[in-house]
């Protein structure tokens, strides 16, 4: 266990940026789903010139933007509740074949919340047990089933208590699933040998991470700053 | 040939519903592909005893998810109508609670009473279950859960290599489902992302009730855009037009 | 074992006949699945008035009526080969949503041919031992899951043995599944007493129709000809 | 975005299939929705100790089922060409061969010669472990095939009082599809009832190969009739207008 720390070495990174940063990794032309909060945010910030075909568990496939307006047709949704742009190639489709998508592993990437992920890479997502009651939804689908899990979230919890820990202490979302944590300081990978810090916020020393991270992670000799925070 | 499902009211589609039953209502959650008004007629009948089995079940009514904002657009009804209501004593669903506890929603507070039992299924394998249930399919095994409280009791297996759950068929005394059109034989056409679970809970359920925007004669659906087919519907009413609910 | 008869009584009727009589079972409005061979000819000799919505294995919902034309659209046929008429209110669909109707007890009645019945309602029709190879296709999910299923067939082999047995000597397509037999000489209920002798053909005898049964049938209380016999 | 999923020439859309490789073929049987193209590019092509993976596998060619009969159509092709080249040594399908002999079938002969395993399975069990094996199922009960020679050697289980087979998943390398349209994207649209197999058999195999009428741009599909997504189709293969075979 390491010692809580009490000052960051720099200010920790923004939700946008953790978003900007998991957007990196999507890849061009891939079928992409986007779980709600921070993830969802990745569909505004992508490099241009890419392009992904988002699918949502309630039947669609092949939108690329969202539209921000709030009275758009409820009958063309995203699980979110958003409304997406109509773009020629789509399909709409029912929930069983929305998850014979997914279950089947026909999902490229998935960028999931997280509340704990472990250094196995396993995933709590979806309840707090003091509330004792939450949603599943097709979190467990697609932690369990898409070909890449990425987890965006925040570093720590608010009382600065790390959330990447060495067991989750939270029921679990799927166990090993996780490839990716990206977080507001940190981008880590997590390989059958142990986690992997890969890139870290300006002003964070792999030491200043390590910190505020339950499990021992390595260093990659690719180790870098957060690459979106380059200019 | 006795093929005309049509029934003149909401109410007269739902009023042989007994206590103790168990009802589908399809759609995802939200407004688009839900079934309200049959949903609200149900609460008028009064049946008691329900059990609901929905997706996206209560968080509608607290956060607006999946309804329009807009002034003259009508308040969110959800799921959850029918445990404020009193009618329902457990629901069957995957997203029973929004991430707020302020307000709490419906189906919370039941829960949060005793009065509830809430089981929380994975949205694929709940699915998967009443797609099985229409199919002739008692059960089957998914990768989904293992490893998680969705585990606890159910067998597990390996194949090539992999842990899988084995879930079971799901199947319902009544579904109500939400599409855009039906002809007189019951063929329903969707629009849009609306039909989410109500393909697969038509087929599952002894009876099947569609609730839907305009009826038309035989071959008023193309035979190439049936998406749920009519042996699986049994009664089937219009809406008036310009029903404010979408 | 009944003693083989080389004699008949009175002739015994037409496939054409058969098909008739097994028609006359078909609920108005109802959704049957009719397999190859005699009960096909069903489709063509349905009481008036009566108007059924035919399902076929290969994806086709609610034709009601054949073309005889050779050289129809071979997009369109049903599960034989054949050519339906098109009809306001069909449907087409692929092989998954065609066998949930079928495996789903969605059929209310299918007609499949028969080799050889059973006195509990076993079905053999797919395979003829000494040839060592046959076709399954449709038949056993029918067999095993339509609401009602009625064989229609020829009453004995060509040279006069019992196709109605104790003990199904061919491999079974589904146990205990028919409801009903109809033959060129016979309508008989399968219940779960044993058979029972509904109608035999103008100038057969309940003691004519058991000569060439295996199984003891009883002799239903509104026995009578053949219902389609009658003018 | 490299969605671009258009290959030239149905030689090249299988160059590459190694021998030993199990190919599923679209369609239900018979020419409608039958991927005869690609079939026949593979027979040329010459891959050996091929599995077979058909419904209705190799009665055309020998009884015309399916096919038209008119004086100009072409000789009915059927999956017996892989056993007329020795290509292949295995068929897993529900009807191999016709009620007739005479003449033999390419499969019964290449069977009764020893050269041919021909694995019989009932219909709606081999399009169920199809769709199976696309959707992340690994197995599944099912009531068909109970007490026949079908459940040799299978787990058998009972549910609610009636016995059920375990059946598995059938995963293969290649999916040959017919369909009338494709874009782009892969998104592909049928008509009347040739699509049967092809949907399920596009989710299930390594790399899906579609042998199509027209390719469009994305959009000339419209949403709402795509019945197999883009997201299951690797490659396209657009026929010559006027191919006599339908």
């Amino acid at each position: 266990m390491n010692p809580k720390i009490t000052t960051d070495p720099a200010p920790r990174l923004t939700r946008t940026d953790i978003a900007r940063r998991a957007a990196l990794d999507l890849p061009d032309g891939g079928i992409v789903n986007l779980g709600i909060g921070i993830p969802a945010l990745c569909s505004d910030l992508l490099p241009e010139g890419v392009e992904l075909r988002y699918q949502a568990e309630n039947g669609i496939l092949g939108f690329s933007e969202m539209d921000t307006k709030l009275d758009g047709d409820p009958n063309i949704m995203d699980a979110g509740g958003n409304f997406p742009k109509l773009v020629p190639g789509m399909a709409f489709f029912d929930s069983v074949e929305s998850f014979n998508l997914i279950r089947g592993g026909h999902i490229d990437v998935t960028v999931l919340g997280g509340l704990q992920v472990s250094g196995k890479g396993d995933l709590a997502n979806w309840i707090i047990p003091k509330r004792g009651i939450g949603s599943i939804g097709g979190g467990m689908d697609l932690a369990a089933n898409a070909k890449r899990v990425i987890v965006a979230m925040e570093h720590t919890t608010r009382d600065n208590s790390p959330k990447i820990v060495n067991e989750c202490t939270f029921p679990l979302t799927a166990p090993e699933c996780v490839d990716e944590i990206i977080t507001d300081v940190a981008v880590i990978k997590v390989t059958s040998d142990g986690l992997v810090l890969m890139e870290a916020a300006p002003g964070w020393s792999p030491g200043d991470v390590q910190a505020i991270t339950e499990p021992i992670f390595a260093v990659s000799d690719a180790f870098t700053e957060f690459r979106t925070m380059k200019t | 040939m006795p093929n005309n499902k049509v029934i003149e009211s909401f109410a007269a589609a739902v009023a042989d519903i007994p206590d103790g039953s168990s009802i589908m209502i399809g759609g995802f959650g939200g407004s688009g592909g839900q079934p309200t008004r049959l949903m609200l007629a149900l609460r008028d009948q009064g049946a008691k005893n329900l059990t609901i089995i929905g997706n996206v079940a209560g968080i509608s009514a607290t956060t607006y998810y999946g309804w329009r904002e807009g002034p003259d657009d009508p308040q969110p009804v959800d799921q959850g109508v029918f445990f404020a209501s009193g009618q329902a004593g457990k629901i069957i669903c995957s997203f029973p609670v929004p991430g707020t506890t302020n307000p709490l929603s419906e189906i919370e507070k039941a829960w949060r009473e005793g009065k509830a039992e809430v089981d929380i299924v994975p949205q694929g394998t709940l699915i998967e279950q009443i797609r099985a249930a229409g199919a002739g399919i008692p059960a089957f095994y998914t990768p989904t859960g293992v490893g998680t409280p969705v585990a606890e009791g159910k067998e597990t297996r390996e194949f090539g290599g992999r842990t899988y759950l084995l879930e079971h068929a799901l199947h319902a005394d009544y579904a109500f489902v939400r599409a855009q059109k039906a002809d007189t034989h019951g063929n329903l056409q969707y629009v849009g992302t609306s039909r989410a679970f109500s393909p697969a809970m038509a087929t599952a359920a002894n009876v099947t009730i569609a609730e839907v925007d305009q009826i038309v004669e035989p071959g008023g659906i193309d035979a190439e855009s049936v998406r749920t087919l009519g042996a699986y519907v049994n009664r089937i009413v219009q809406r008036e037009s310009g029903d404010p609910y979408p």
